[in-house]
Parts: structure tokens; sequence; C-alpha cells
């Protein structure tokens, strides 16, 4: 078990670092570079001030020597400064943070509180009239572009209460901290909570054709003991890996969402570091998420080892 | 005991669904939401590749006179604000949405293919080298990924392709690698080994057209988000540029300015995205219920 | 249920029927099959994969999978109930409660997240108000009886940390917990190796002695019908073809097709065997359930049949006494031996 | 009514402005939110939509004198003013400030894009804490006009440019709080400004809404009290009127012109003729009808009136090719250059239209690519990604480019200079016609207002007939307040100038 | 057999499994899969393999064929010790040795007809192409009992039997001369195995291949073969002529695996079996003798030492310290 860990430790660093060569890769291949951007609204670019800029902002060095600087940088918790706002990286991204994991959290709960559910209900009576009604609605929700689905809900809520969530960092009340947030992650969590319905369901009526789930009928036991006690608990581990692909894909979906809703969370930071060439941040951001996902990947597993006896004692 | 309609109930069962109309009929009464699906696609194939003919004006140009024209007889579904026919520019859409779709799938499932078969067949350093690279694509966000890579390759048909494609190997590539490993430990494998058969061959010849049914069910259902996938990259204005009336875009920029004073440009591209979306989402269910065993109910 | 049944009768199955409808035809999986068990005695189904000797097991469970499954007819009753009319929940107090099985596969049949001694719990507490610690301590008895060593520490366990024997017995100690009238064995070895299966044979008929249990043991290994079967049935394509006690059977099969059957199995040689006697061969293949032929669905394959095989479905005769046969020729075989 | 003080006065942004220098910047991005924080010497006057000389008003300086040969200008300052951070104010900070945007000083800012505004400047001299001297090399009225605008403030010497981006110091009636990228901008009352009693605010705040609809909405439902100004589009401003009809809303011409710029250095572009029959196939009313359902402006290169100060007389307009309003007409004469220069409808010529990746630059490239197709030019959109704009056109790597020319004052040495002068490097076409530029310096140079008028329109003309970078139109926008919002005045002849908020309150 | 040289010559035949852990996938421990075997077999005979599931059975025949690769040991085909081989060099022996597999649903690829299937063989060693090639198939499909015309159906299409009848007839198109046959039998019904294993018989007495015939059925080994080895835990531990074998065993396991066999006769009562337990785990196999945890004759010697293979008569050979004819001494 703790060589499994450590294992696994091993090899997130391998990914990590290979991201942080991919994406550092990537950006210096984007044509055009902040100064560029700097100097866009200036409305020309006067190559001498550019080259200027570029040394003081080290982007003549050689790209190697770029890299080892913000890797060595990253390894002492420096993460360089933002070319843009010329603050800190960290300041910049740091008080982001809270507000894009609150929203990813409550999506999450959102959807697995609503998927998991549903998606029983659905495989338990698979073929009626309800199942059917669950599985359109679900797949509706993965049709439905989430940017689309985030101005649906700002219209509703304009023409309906006559407000709309607009993301405020210090909410007054209760109600309106939980509109702020509660709004949005059910925006991008309706995609998720599709996706986990979708798979509970399939996995559902996996688990309920196995032989075990014979066995228990055969022991006498009920179909409620039947269906959540034997069923779920088997079931609900492919789940728990998709909700943790899922977690990846959360951060797209909440790029568009904190766009549409204007919530400054580190999704929509990071979009809009990405248009303004500003490295240090998009580096970081980019090695901050993918750190987030692969983390959480871990933790899913271990989740998985946890529930699932087979795997916690063989490798 | 209850009273049995034997012949209701093999009806039901599909026992009279005989030959292979007959079968199709019958999956096709069986998976109704397939079916719907199917329906769905078929028409969106069709409008792609009719669109020269359905559409009723060039979907490219201007008109200042009937800007912002509602839906009427002329204009099916009204005019946008530099007067194109919203109704030409959805049926023209049609064909770049097939296009990202269908493009960035087979480039994607292609790509995933070969690094899934290579690194399930020949494990060994090539597995885990090319396990590596599908868990960096993995641990990148697909829209991220997208948004890097349409930002590094400018907004172009192509590039937004081959951006929309990157990020569906990793996806492909594990189901494929899984799939391989399972195939390689079949006897039918050993078999072709023990007949000294070359391993190229092996994989290409007993392990790759095994692992065709569970690509095509991906691959359906990986179509659906790769036009949405476009959908939102164009929202964020990364997305394909003027003047290919993509539906992503037509959506993302009426939405901004029209929502309420001309919907019907808001309305049509939205339908038509759901609709593709949905239509390839319900077929790609119905297709894994009945090509994956293990589903079957 | 007025009519009487002989004291010791534990189950007594009359004319089920269970059919599966599916996309390729009807399946009669258990066509007008009747047998009837006693207290303490073994009966024994034997039959080639896909006769239906699972799903006479299930319909007596109530377990068929419907869709595609369903009992279309006959009776099942058991100590006086016919269990066909029960009501679910009436039926959910039944089953593992007074009919208990054990299924084939060990391997699958265990839910692998939960600890052995809770799925024996499970079985208890489900017909017996015990509390907990009390389930508990007999589900370690239980573990025991069953010669599971360490049982304090297996029950702790999962399934995946037990071995396919263990499992196993796993199995039984769940299905006796409550000390059912009748045990259905659903070919409870067949996946297990011949040492462990002699173990495993041994501790169910001793268990099924010791506490006067009706076992029916389902197999498709005659040698192992030979040595726990006190009666037998032989089925084929979904009927009951012939029934008698072992000994009879064993002597003078009345059905060409167990007959064939015997003499298909290669025996260990014995010390004074000759070189290679060739094995004698059933021609043809099992048919499929949906495309019987009309008449005797053996006739194919039987080289004694004649015409009136292949038109006429022969009835069970009670050829000799407590020995039945579905064979026109049924009669010159038994005067032939 | 009598103005109540009080209220912070909540205002969206359309996006995330990149630094907080206002001499660093060159869009309107950064003066809305920064310019209440800054004095300048001379102001124009806030509350008249019309930028001309004569609504120039003193700020720092309590009053400025020309010398007699005009070729000095000097400024008496105020001697109670105070920077936020406590220091005084004096004429150091005035010489500190336009030594830096010559370029002449020890510190320099990251970018300088207007440096050419005081390229007649000789230096600027002190006398005394409290009075301050530009001394020209040549006579240039509209150096005041530049002074006055709101891309002119004076900065302190005590900060290093650095912390003006981030953290700017200024003498005005409002003090900077924060900026959070991509997240807010917070302002807040300046107890200690000069003049007394204002400002009304106790602060601004300014949103950052990238998303229109979203930014739209939270306007209509009283997240905010005004639009980000100019930014309304004119649908959207119907849109707004339909759901808060209590919405006070303007739209004004804000001296933009969207343009053509050609590369009339390669083929097929070298061809005056080709240029000629560009020129003459535009539409202008249908470019208006479609982006402004018919709310824009024909003109040349100054704003056309009755906003503009500088705009030729209509029949003088019109006398321009391609300015006739018989388009028809125009293009047949059009195709007969067309084809004069080989091309016909059998042999269409292949082009690429270059333009950014924005809206007001994507849309009205569209409608050029399907006017042009009259002209048998099959042209194709290449939409170039911001960062790759200006490299790619100093590159001269495009054939057509449709560009977007903002006007910081309405005035002509700002708009000749930047983009029509020999070597400007805002002159993307490479234009260089050595007589219009003497004509030039000689509007430059001239005092007298109507003779300088007639300069200028002539100058005008010349440059439209040359077809350097033909105009096609001017825009109009619209902003959008909650009618109790008092004292906020759109300017009508320029959008950088009009932000000051010193005395903006809110009637709640 | 005779003295003549044996087609097979298994030598020492170890097969370990890396059991990998650890931060670098680092070797933490080893499956003794095939710990030592050692056999040999002459043309046109059966040597019958028999053992305990786990047991190494499938190890040993598939590394015999170099399917997976020995740890070590030698494999002589004809005298020629293939193991040490490369895979081109190993190709033309590829001809002279065949395997038929356990699971026939498995063993097709469900994707091509039987006669391609039946067919590939030939091309890939370059025998016969086009009609050439589809004649050859036609007459195996002959020779293995299945009509020409079901050339073209799919596996899904034809019966369990029939299926390992097609994978018979692939081991046979090349002409082999041994063939090992991995539990050919063992998911078939009773009355078709009944026809396979017929059909083996048969095909060998015509063509006198030599079967390696695996089996966990003692009376199905017991039938076909000439000669049998009962392997426990990766190793053999008696080997002797079939019938030497049934009327003598020697070691306690094979006693034990005899009795263990419920015989088809209710008048034979049944003892009680003679060993209890399972069989450990081949990744820590017991020491000494891996049988002594179950045998109820073991000696203190049996739990130290290893006993090797001792003849104990004609052709008979058994490895145990109590290998003195009953092994029931103490
Ligand atoms: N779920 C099902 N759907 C369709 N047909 C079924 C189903 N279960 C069983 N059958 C059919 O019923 C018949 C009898 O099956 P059953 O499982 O009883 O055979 P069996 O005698 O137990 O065979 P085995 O020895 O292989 O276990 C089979 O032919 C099978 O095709
Ligand atoms: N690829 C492998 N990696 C690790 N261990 C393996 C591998 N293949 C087989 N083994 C182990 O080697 C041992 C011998 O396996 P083998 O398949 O040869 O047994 P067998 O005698 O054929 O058993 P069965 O009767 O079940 O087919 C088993 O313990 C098995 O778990
Ligand atoms: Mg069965
Ligand atoms: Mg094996
Ligand atoms: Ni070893």
């Amino acid at each position: 078990m703790f060589a499994y860990i450590v294992r696994r430790l091993f090899l997130m660093l391998v990914t990590l670092f290979g991201i942080s060569v991919i994406i550092f890769v990537l950006l210096r291949v984007v044509p055009g570079n902040i100064v560029d951007i700097l100097f866009d609204a200036a409305g020309f670019v006067d190559p001498a001030d550019k080259a200027n800029l570029e040394r003081e902002l080290g982007l003549s060095q050689p790209i190697v020597i770029q890299y080892l600087h913000w890797i060595g940088g990253l390894l002492h918790g420096d993460l360089g400064y933002s070319y843009v706002s010329e603050k800190p990286a960290l300041e910049e991204i740091l008080p982001r943070i809270p507000i894009t994991a609150r929203l990813a959290g409550l999506a999450l709960l959102f959807s697995a509180s609503i998927g998991i559910p549903l998606g029983v209900i659905s495989a338990v009576h698979q073929g009626s009239k309800l199942d059917y009604a669950l599985r359109v609605v679900s797949l509706s929700g993965l049709s439905l572009p989430s940017f689309w689905l985030g101005l649906l809900v700002l219209m509703a809520s304009v023409s309906l209460f006559g407000t709309m969530p607009i993301f405020n960092p210090n909410p007054k009340t209760w109600l309106e901290a939980i509109t702020i947030y509660a709004v949005p992650a059910m925006a991008v969590g309706f995609r998720s909570a599709a996706l986990t319905m979708r798979i509970t369901r399939s996995s559902m009526l996996e688990i309920l054709r196995q032989d075990y789930i014979r066995t228990a009928r055969a022991k006498g036991a009920s179909e409620a003991s039947v269906n959540y006690h034997h069923a779920l608990k088997n079931a609900v581990l492919p789940v728990i890996t998709v909700i943790g692909i899922e977690a990846a894909f959360l951060i797209g979906g909440l790029i568009v969402t904190e766009t549409v809703f204007n919530i400054p969370g580190i999704a929509r930071f990071l979009v809009e570091a990405l248009r303004w060439r500003d490295y240090p941040i998009v580096q970081n951001l980019v090695m901050f998420i993918a750190v987030v996902v692969v983390v959480v990947n871990f933790i899913v597993d271990m989740l998985y080892a946890a529930i699932d006896p087979r795997i916690r004692f063989g490798d | 005991m209850a009273t049995i309609n034997f012949d209701s109930e093999l009806r039901r069962a599909g026992a009279n669904a005989t030959g292979g109309w007959g079968r199709l009929a019958f999956l096709a009464q069986r998976h109704v939401l397939g079916t719907v699906g199917l329906i769905i696609m078929l028409l969106f194939v069709l409008t792609a590749i009719f669109a020269d003919l359905i559409s009723r004006y060039d979907p490219l140009t201007v008109d200042s006179a009937h800007r912002l024209a509602p839906p009427s007889m002329l204009h099916w579904f009204g005019t946008d604000s530099f007067g194109r026919d919203v109704w030409s520019r959805i049926i023209h859409g049609a064909r770049i949405s097939l296009a990202v779709g269908i493009g960035s799938t087979t480039l994607g499932a292609t790509l995933g293919v070969i690094v899934g078969l290579a690194s399930g067949y020949l494990s060994g350093w090539v597995d885990l080298v090319f396990q590596r690279v599908t868990d960096i694509l993995q641990s990148l966000p697909l829209l991220v990924l997208a948004l890097v890579m349409t930002a590094a390759l400018g907004p172009s048909l192509p590039n937004v392709i081959l951006a929309i494609a990157i990020p569906l190997i990793p996806t492909v590539a594990r189901v494929i690698r899984a799939n391989t490993l399972a195939l390689r430990e079949q006897p039918f494998v050993e078999a072709a080994k023990s007949i000294g058969m070359s391993e190229m061959r092996i994989a290409l010849r007993h392990v790759l057209p095994n692992t065709i049914a569970p690509l095509i069910v991906l691959a359906t259902a990986q179509l659906g988000s790769t036009i949405l996938t476009e959908a939102s990259l164009s929202f964020l204005g990364l997305g394909i540029p003027e003047p290919y009336p993509s539906w992503g875009r037509m959506l993302s920029e009426s939405a901004a300015e029209y929502v309420r004073t001309a919907p019907w440009l808001v309305i049509f591209p939205g339908i038509a995205i759901s609709l593709a979306v949905f239509g390839t989402n319900l077929f790609g269910d119905a297709l894994r219920d009945i090509l994956d065993p293990r589903q079957r109910g | 249920m007025s009519e009487a049944l002989p004291a010791e009768t534990v189950l007594d199955v009359k004319n089920l029927q269970t059919v599966f409808f599916t996309n390729s035809g009807l399946f009669r999986a258990v066509d007008d099959v009747s047998f009837s068990v006693r207290r303490g005695e073994t009966l024994a189904i034997v039959g080639e994969s896909g006769c239906g000797k699972s799903v006479s097991a299930l319909s007596i469970m109530r377990l068929v999978p419907d869709p595609p499954g369903r009992i279309v007819g006959g009776s099942v009753t058991l100590e006086g109930t016919d269990l066909l009319k029960l009501d679910d929940a009436a039926m959910r107090s039944i089953r593992g409660n007074r009919i208990s099985m054990i299924f084939q596969e060990p391997m699958t049949s265990l839910n692998p997240v939960m600890r052995i001694g809770d799925q024996i719990i499970e079985a208890v507490r489900l017909h017996q108000k015990v509390s907990s610690k009390e389930a508990w301590k007999q589900a370690v008895d239980m573990l025991r009886l069953v010669r599971i060593p360490e049982p304090e520490r297996r029950a702790q366990e999962y399934p995946h940390q037990l071995s396919g024997g263990m499992r196993q017995r796993a199995m039984i100690a769940m299905a006796l917990a409550c000390r059912p009238a009748l045990l259905i064995a659903d070919e409870p070895t067949t996946a297990l190796d011949v040492t462990i299966q002699a173990q495993i044979l041994a501790l169910i008929v001793d268990l099924q002695q010791r506490l006067g249990t009706g076992l029916i043991l389902i197999t498709h290994d005659l040698g192992v019908v030979a040595q726990t079967a006190q009666r037998v049935i032989v089925m084929y394509a979904g009927k009951k073809v012939e029934e008698a006690t072992v000994e009879s059977l064993f002597e003078t099969p009345l059905h060409p097709y167990t007959r064939g059957l015997m003499a298909s199995i290669p025996a260990v040689p014995s010390p004074d065997a000759k070189e290679d006697v060739r094995l004698v061969e059933i021609p043809g293949m099992v048919p499929s359930l949906t495309r019987l032929p009309p008449g005797c669905a053996f006739a194919p394959r039987c080289k004694l049949a004649v015409d009136r095989c292949r038109q006429e479905y022969p009835p069970l005769d009670e050829v000799k006494s407590n020995h039945w046969a579905a064979c026109w020729r049924a009669g010159e075989m038994a005067e032939a031996s | 009514a009598e103005p109540k003080s009080g209220g912070i006065f909540r205002i969206y942004h359309r996006d995330s402005p990149g630094s907080a220098s206002i001499h660093e910047g060159a869009t309107y991005s950064v003066n809305i939110p920064f310019m209440p924080i800054f004095n300048n010497l001379v102001i124009f006057d806030q509350h008249i939509a019309q930028n001309s000389a004569s609504t120039i008003r003193p700020e720092l300086a309590e009053s400025w004198a020309w010398s007699g040969d005009n070729k000095t200008l000097t400024f008496k300052l105020r001697k109670d003013v105070k920077w936020h951070d406590g220091k005084p104010f004096t004429a150091a900070d005035v010489k500190c400030t336009f030594d830096m945007l010559m370029g002449k000083s020890q510190q320099k800012f990251r970018q300088n894009p207007r440096k050419s505004w005081y390229d007649q400047v000789e230096e600027v001299t002190t006398n005394g804490d409290y009075e301050a001297s530009f001394k020209l090399k040549r006579p240039q009225p509209a150096l005041l006009s530049l002074l006055a605008s709101g891309y002119s403030p004076v900065y302190p010497c005590h900060v290093s440019p650095a912390e003006m981006r981030t953290k700017p110091i200024g003498t005005g009636p409002f003090k900077f709080v924060e900026f959070k990228a991509n997240e807010s901008i917070k302002l807040t009352k300046n107890p200690d400004y000069f003049k007394k009693g204002l400002p009304y605010l106790d602060g601004i705040e300014f949103t950052i809404i990238p998303n229109r609809s979203t930014a739209i909405l939270g306007f209509v439902s009283g997240k905010f009290d005004m639009t980000f100004p100019t930014e309304v589009s004119i649908p959207l401003l119907k849109d707004v009127k339909s759901q808060d009809p209590t919405a006070v809303c303007v739209v004004e011409p804000n001296n933009v012109s969207t343009n053509i710029i050609i590369n009339s250095t390669a083929p097929p572009f070298n061809n005056l003729d080709i240029r000629r029959a560009l020129a003459l196939a535009l539409d202008r009313k249908a470019f208006i009808q479609i982006m402004f359902e018919g709310q824009g402006d024909i003109g040349g290169t100054m704003e056309p009136a009755p906003d503009g100060l500088w705009a030729m007389p209509k029949d003088m307009l019109e006398s321009i090719p391609g300015y006739g309003p018989d388009v028809e007409k125009n293009r047949e004469e059009a195709r007969k250059l067309m084809q004069k220069a080989g091309y016909g409808p059998d042999k269409h010529l292949q082009i690429k239209v270059s333009t950014r990746n924005i809206a007001v630059y994507r849309d009205p490239a569209i409608i050029l690519i399907d006017q042009i197709k009259s002209i048998y030019i099959d042209a194709e959109l290449d939409v170039v990604d911001t960062a790759q704009w200006f490299p790619k056109i100093a590159r001269k790597d495009y054939s057509l480019g449709l560009n977007l020319t903002g006007n910081a004052v309405d005035e002509p040495d700002q708009s000749f200079y930047e983009n029509y002068a020999c070597g400007s490097e805002r002159n993307y076409t490479n234009y260089c016609n050595k007589d219009i530029e003497k004509l030039f310096d000689q509007q430059s140079e001239e005092t007298n207002l109507d003779k300088r008028k007639k300069l200028v329109w002539e100058i005008d003309k010349k440059l439209q007939e040359d077809v350097a970078r033909p105009i096609i139109f001017h825009a109009r926008t619209g902003t959008c307040w909650k009618p109790y919002v008092k004292n906020v005045t759109i300017m009508s002849n320029s959008s950088y100038n009009g932000y000051r908020y010193e005395d903006v309150w809110l009637d709640k | 057999m005779t003295e003549q040289r044996p087609l097979l010559e298994v030598t020492d035949l170890v097969k370990h499994y890396a059991v990998r852990g650890g931060v670098l996938r680092r070797q933490v421990g080893t499956v003794h899969a095939v710990d030592g075997v050692s056999f040999s077999l002459g043309a046109g005979e059966t040597l019958g393999l028999v053992g305990e599931s786990g047991c190494g059975k499938s190890t040993v025949a598939r590394t015999v064929l170099r399917l997976i690769e020995p740890t070590s040991g030698a494999i002589r085909l004809d005298g020629e010790d293939i193991a040490p081989l490369s895979k081109t060099a190993l190709r033309p022996y590829r001809r002279s040795m065949q395997i038929v597999f356990q699971d026939p649903f498995a063993s097709l690829n469900p994707r091509m007809t039987a006669g391609d299937i039946v067919g590939e063989p030939l091309t890939v060693h370059g025998i016969a192409t086009g009609a050439k090639k589809q004649e050859r198939v036609a007459e195996l499909f002959q020779q293995v009992g299945l009509r020409p015309d079901q050339m073209k159906n799919f596996p899904h299409q034809f019966s369990g039997g029939q299926r390992q009848r097609i994978c018979i007839a692939r081991a046979l198109s090349l002409g082999p001369r041994l063939i090992v046959c991995d539990e050919p039998v063992s998911a078939l019904d009773v009355s078709i195995q009944a026809q396979v294993i017929n059909l083996l018989i048969d095909l060998q007495r015509k063509q006198n291949f030599s079967y390696l015939f695996i089996a966990h059925d003692l009376a199905v080994v017991a039938h076909i073969s000439h000669r049998v080895a009962v392997m426990y835990l990766g190793r053999i531990v008696e080997i002797a002529n079939k019938h030497e074998l049934f009327a003598n065993p020697r070691h306690p396991y094979t006693q034990a695996l005899l009795a263990s066999v419920p015989i088809a006769d209710p008048k034979a009562k049944r003892s009680a079996p003679l060993i209890d337990g399972d069989v450990p785990s081949p990744v820590n196999p017991p020491p000494g003798c891996a049988f002594h945890t179950r045998c109820r004759y073991a000696i203190n010697r049996c739990k130290t030492e290893r006993p090797a293979l001792q003849a104990a008569g004609t052709g008979h050979q058994v490895a145990c310290w109590l290998n003195d004819g009953t092994g029931r001494e103490e």
C-alpha cells in the first residue's frame, strides 16, 4: 500500500514535469508575446522598445534557460511576476483559488447528489417511462452548450426576480452568498450531473446482473436492500472514477461559466492571461490545475481503494 | 397464474425479427430513442451534404436592406444583423459542425487508436511513454488544451479541428489500450503467435478489428462533445472564424447582442447545436447498448 | 393446498414450465418438469449444458430473470405452500430461510465489497430477530461448521482474500445459516479442483444429513451423482427424460441419452483394462431450445430412434418400479437388460 | 436640484486594462477608470460634449498664456494642490511628466505611445515651483488641445513609472484603492481635493465584465449605475431601453473611424486603378445601416459634422470619388477600372482581407468582402490574433486590412501626423506624400482658425483621393445610465476625455 | 518408449513471473509458475499432464511453444534447443508445433471466417495461396469432420465442439509433429467431449503426431495418454506409464488425486477426502517438498529438503522422500 502510494506520487511528478514542458513550449510556440499585446493598444510596435521590454521580462533568453528559471523558481515557491499587473504571480493566483474551488466543489456536490440517486432510480426502473424521461433529461444536459445554459439562467433570473447573481467578493447575506455560487455551480454542474447519472445508471445495470446480486436475492433480501445495500456500493466505484475525470472537465466548463457569470476565479483568469500572453500566470495556473487534477485522481484512486477491498489489499 | 400471451411477449423480445431488415426494424423499435437520434443524425448529415440545394440564399451575402428581419416566408429563420439569411447559414453551418465533429473525432480517434494499440500491444517502454503522454493530456483539461492550441495555431477550421482532436486522444487511447490488453491475452491472439505471425500483423489483423466496436461507440459519444467544444471555443472567441457560418459562433455572438431584440438569431442556432448533439448522443447511447454486450438490458 | 402430501416431502414440483422470450424465439428452458424432494434426501439433476437445470432451480427460488424469463405453468410446493402463488414479500421471507441456494461460481457469487461475516449475518438477520452481536457469533459458528480454519479472522475478511474452496464453503455457511428445509446446490463444485471438490461434496452431504435438509444437487458429472445422490433425474433439452434411484439408473439406464452419456465418459482405467477403448460418441449436438424437433428431442442423435420418436413425444412412463423414462423404446431396453 | 454627496458610483468595465498608467496606455479602457485619479494642466470642459479649443478650462494650471511668437506656452500653477500621498504638487512634476513623455528623463515608460504629440516641443522649463513653460520648435496652436485631453495627466515626480502602472498616485478627485485584474477597480473619494466640496461621490467601482450580455443584464438589473461609456452598441441600446425604460441613454460619435489599410507596395494594390476601384465600390450607407442602424456618419479623416470640428462641407465630400450618392454609378466606374486592370466577370481578383478577431473589426470586414464582390474581387476573411496584428501589418503581410483609428482629440495635428506622415509608426500603409506633408505643417502652424479649416479640408480631400487609407465611416455608440446619475456628459468628438467625474452625483 | 531420440525433450524448464511492486515497479516477489520441469516426448506418443488449477500446466504448454519466454531450461525439438532462438530463427520451428486451447470460444477471432482462420497459417508461412489454399482448407475441414461449405461461416455460427474442431484444423494446417493440447475438452459438454477426444486419437493414429495433453480431468488424461505426468506447484511430482501410474501411484498427491475422482458407480462408496486444505500460493512455495503442507505422511525431511524425481520402477519416476512403493510407511 505504501509502496503503491509512493509509486503513484512518483508518476504524478513525471506527469507534472511533462505538463510543465508541454505548456511551456506551447506557449512559446504561440506567435506574439506580451510585448506585442502591450503595444497593441498603442497602435504600433516600436522594435527598440519591444527589445527592451523583452530583455526586461527575460523573454530574450534561450528557451531552456527560461524554463529552468521558471522551474527553479517554482521549486523555491517563487512563481515570478505577472507581466501585466507586475504583481507576484502567487498574489494574483492565490486569492482566486477559493472562488473557483467553492464553485467546483458545489458543482461536484450538485452533480453527485442529483446524478447518483437519479441514476439509481433510472436503473432500477429500467425500461419504464420514468427511465426514459430521466435519460432524455440527462442527454439534454449533455447537449446544451453550457454558456447558453448559463445565459438562459441569467436571463430567467433577471426577468423572474429582476436581479441576477453578479459576483461579489463579500456577500452581505447568506442568501446572496448562496446564489452567487449556487446558480453558476448548478449551471456547470448540470452537465456533470447528467454524466454522473448516466454512469451510475449503466454501472448499476451492470452490477445488477452480477451473480452476487442473485445471491442476495436468494438470501431473501428485499429489492431496496438489493439495490441500495448490495448494488450501489459496487456501482459507485466507476462513478467515483468518472467524477474524478470529470473534475478535469469541470475546469473547462468553469472557464465558460465564470465568463458568463463573471466570476473572477482562476478559470476565467486563465483565459485572460492566455489572451495577454502573460506566461508566468498561464504557466503557473496550468500547473496548478494539473496538480489539482492529478491529485484529485490520486484521491479518487485512494477512495476507490477505501471502498473496494480488492484494491486495498492487492497491489 | 396470469395468462400470458406468448405471441406478444415474443414480439416484444424481437423473435419474429428475421433477416437484416427485420432485425434492423426490431432494433429501431426497441431503441426508440436511438432511432430518433439516428434520424436526427441523418438529417444533419444530409443537410450538410445538400446544403447548397436546401439553402435559399447565399449564407454570406450581406443585405443591408433586410437586416434583422424576423422569420417570414421570405426568410424562414429570419436574417441576422448583416441581413444574411439565418436558415441558409444554419444549413451551411451543419457542414462546419459536421466537419469539426467528424474531422476532430476521426483525427483524435485515429491518433488515439495508434497510441492505444501501440501502448497496449507493445507494452514495455513504449507503453510507459505512451501512458505518460495520455496521462499528461488527460491532466490538462480539454478546454484548456484546446484554448492554448487554438491560441497557438490561430483560429482556422483545420486548426480548430486539430485543437479539439488532441484532447480526445487520451480517452480513446485508454479504451483501446484496455481493450488491446484484454485481447492480447485472448487465445486467438496466442494462436496467431503460435503460427509464427509477426507482431505487427497480429496487431493489425487480430487486435485492431476487435477494437472497432468499442471505438465506434466511443467515437459517436465524442462526436457530440466535439461540436459542443467548438461552440465553447467560439464563445471564448477562439472558434472557427468568419466567414464560415459556425453554429457556435452564430449562437455566442448573437447571444451577446440580440438575445432579446432578435431572439431568432439565438434560438435557431441554439436548437441546431443542441439537436445535433442530442441526436448523436441518443444514437451513441443506443449504439452502445447494441454493440456493447455487457450493457445489454 | 388441500392435497395432502407425503409427510416427509419437502418440495413438490409439478409440471413446471419456464420459458424465455428472446429475440431468437421462445426458449422452453423448463418444459413440464415434475419432481419432489424428501427430507434428508438428495436429488440429483443431471444433464448437459443448457438443458434447463439452473433454470429449474431458479424457478423454484422464483429468481428467473424477468424479462426475458417467465414461469408459465405448474406449481412449486414447499412444505405445503405453493411458492408460485405467494406475493413477493412472502416469497422473500422463504428465500434464504426455508430454501437456500448455492451457486456454481464461488468467485462471483459473493459481494466483493462486503466482509464474509456480514454476508452471513445478513442471511441470518433477514429472517431471525437477533442482535448483530448474536448474529456475528452465529456467522462465526457457521464458518466453523463448514470447517473454515480460523473462522473469527476469516469472518472479517473480504471474498477476494479467500481461495475458491473457502469461498464455496462460505457460500454453504450462508445458505445453511437459517437451517433451511431445502438446499439447492447448482453445480457447487464445477469450478473447483478435484481434491477440493471432494472436500466440498463431503461437507455438503455431511451437513445435509446432520440437518435433515432436502438437497437438490445439480451437476453434469455422473461420478458426483453416483457418490452423493439417492435419486436422479436426467434432463435433456428442457425436459425430464428419466428419473430413478441412483442404483437403478446406473445399473440400467433406460433412456438412450442417459446410456450415451454414461458410455461417452472415459473412466479412470482399472489396472486390468484393455488398451484404448474408443469412447462411445453421441453424434450431433445438443439441439437449440428454440428449434426443437417435433417428437423426441433426442431422436436426431439417437441410434435407436424410430419414426414414432420423430413424430410423437414419448410420455414419462414408470418403466420399472421407481424408474421413469420418456422413451418409446424404454420398455424394450428394460427387458433387454 | 442641489447635488447630494455620497454613494458609490458603480460602472461595469468592458475589459481588464493592461495597467493603470494612462500615459502608457492607448485605449480608453485605461482612461475611463483612471482619469478620475489625475488632473491635467488644462482640461476640456467636462460638461460640453463637443471638445474644442474654446472649451478648454484650467485645472492644475490657474491660467496659461502664449508668447508673442506663439512658440512658448506658459502655465501658472495652483499652489494648493497635494498628491494623494500628501506630497505637494509643483512645477517640477509637470516638467518630469513631459520630459518623460518626450523620452528625455532618466526613468522611462515601458511604452510611450503618444511621444509624437510632443515632437514640436523643444523643452519644458520651470520658473519657481508654480510656473511651467513649454518651448516649441515652431508655433503649434494645437498643443493646448492635446494637453487638455484625458491622455495628458500630470504624473508625480517622486513615483516611478512601474508604480504608476500598479498603484497610481494623482492629484485628482479620487484616490486609487485597488485594481484586481479581471475583477474590479476601486477608487475612493479624495477628501483633500483642491476643489473644495468635490467630489460628491464617495467612490467609484468598476466591475470588469468582458461578456457584453452579462454586463448589460447587470446594468438592467440595477447592479450598475452606468454602462461602460461608449460601449453600448445600437442594437443593445434598444434592448436596454426595452428592459429598463427609465434608463438615460445617449448615442454619440466617438471620433473613431473605420478604414481600410491598403498595402500599396505589392500587387494588386500597387495599381492605383484597383485602389480607386476599391474606393468606388464602397456603399458607405450600407455599412452604416448594418453597423449602426443608420446612426453612423460618413466623412473623411476628420470626424464629420456637426460634432466634428474639422469636417469637410457636404458638397466637397461628395465630390470625392466613391462618396457620390449613386452607388451603382460608382461601381460601374469601378468595374471599368477593374477591367482596365485586367479583371472581369470571368477573371476575379482573389485576395484576403485581414483584420483582427474583434467584432468591431470583423463585422465591417464581412460587409466589405460582400461589397467588393461587385467589382470582381473575391476576398476571404483572414482574422488575426491581437498579438500578431501589428507585427503582421509591419511586415506588410497583407493586401487589404480593416482597421479602426481612434482619435483622442478632434484635432488635425493629431490625426494627420499620426496616420499619414511619412515614417510615422501608425502610418501602416507607409503612405508618403511630401507635398501633403508640407500642407500638414502649414495647417499646424496656422493660427487663423478659418484658414486652418480650409487647409485641413483640402488635405483631407487629397488623402481620400489618393486612396491612402479609405475611410469607410465614423462610428457612433451609446452610453446609458440610471436616471439618478447626474452630471455625466459623454463627449461627442472624442471618447478619451470626459471621465473626471469630480462633480458627478447620485440623486438617490 | 524406445531408445530413439525423443521428438521433444524438456530439461529443467523454469518460468518465473515477477511480482512487481514498489516505486519503480521493482520485483518484489516471484511466481514460481514452473520450477524445474523435465520430460521427454517421443514421436507418436501422448504425454498427459494433470494437476490442480494454477500448478503451471498451461505455463509449461506455452513455454514449450515459446509463446512465453522460459526463464531457463532447454527445450529440444528433434535435438535442437529452441529456447535460445530468436523470434525469426524460431519461425521455421513453429510449423512443427501447434497448440489447441481450452476455450474454443475465445480461441477464434470472431471477425474472421472459419476458412480464413484455418487458412491463415498457410498464408503466413507462404505455403499456399488462392485456390490451392482453399483446397487445402477444405481438406482440413473434412479431416476434422466439418463440411467444407462451412468455411465461410463465422465462429459464432458454430457450436463449441465444432469450434474446437476448427482449432484443431488450424493446428493441423501446417503439418505439425507436436500438438500441445491445453485442456481442449474442458469447456465442452460431456457428449461432445467424446467426439473431440476420439478425433484427436484418430488423427494421431493416422499422422503419428505427438501430443502434450493437458487436462484436469484424470479420466480424460488417462484415456488419451500413453504416459502421464502429475504436477504440483510448478513441478512434476510423478511421471509414469499410464497403467503403472493408475495402478500404482507412488506420490501421496497422486494418490489423493485419484481418490478424489468421483467414480460413476453408486456402489463404489466414497472414501473420506484424502487431503485437506488448499494449494499453497506459488509466490512463496513452501520449502522442501511443496506438498508437505497437505500431506498426511509428511516427515521432517519433507519440510526442509526438496525431493528430486527418482526412478521407482520402469519408466516410473516420483519425487517423494517416501518413495518406497506405498508411501504410507510412517
Ligand atoms: N437470461 C436468459 N435469457 C435467455 N435465455 C436463457 C436465460 N437463462 C437461461 N436461458 C436459456 O435457458 C436454457 C436453460 O439454461 P440453464 O441455465 O438452466 O442450463 P443449465 O442446464 O443450467 O446449463 P449449465 O450446465 O451450462 O449451467 C438455456 O438454453 C438458455 O439458453
Ligand atoms: N502472466 C502471468 N503473470 C504472473 N503470474 C502468472 C501469469 N500467468 C500465470 N501465472 C501464475 O502462474 C501459475 C501457473 O499458471 P498456469 O496458468 O500455468 O496454471 P494451470 O496449471 O494451467 O492452471 P489452470 O488449470 O487453472 O489452467 C499460477 O499461479 C498463475 O497465477
Ligand atoms: Mg447451470
Ligand atoms: Mg491452464
Ligand atoms: Ni524457483
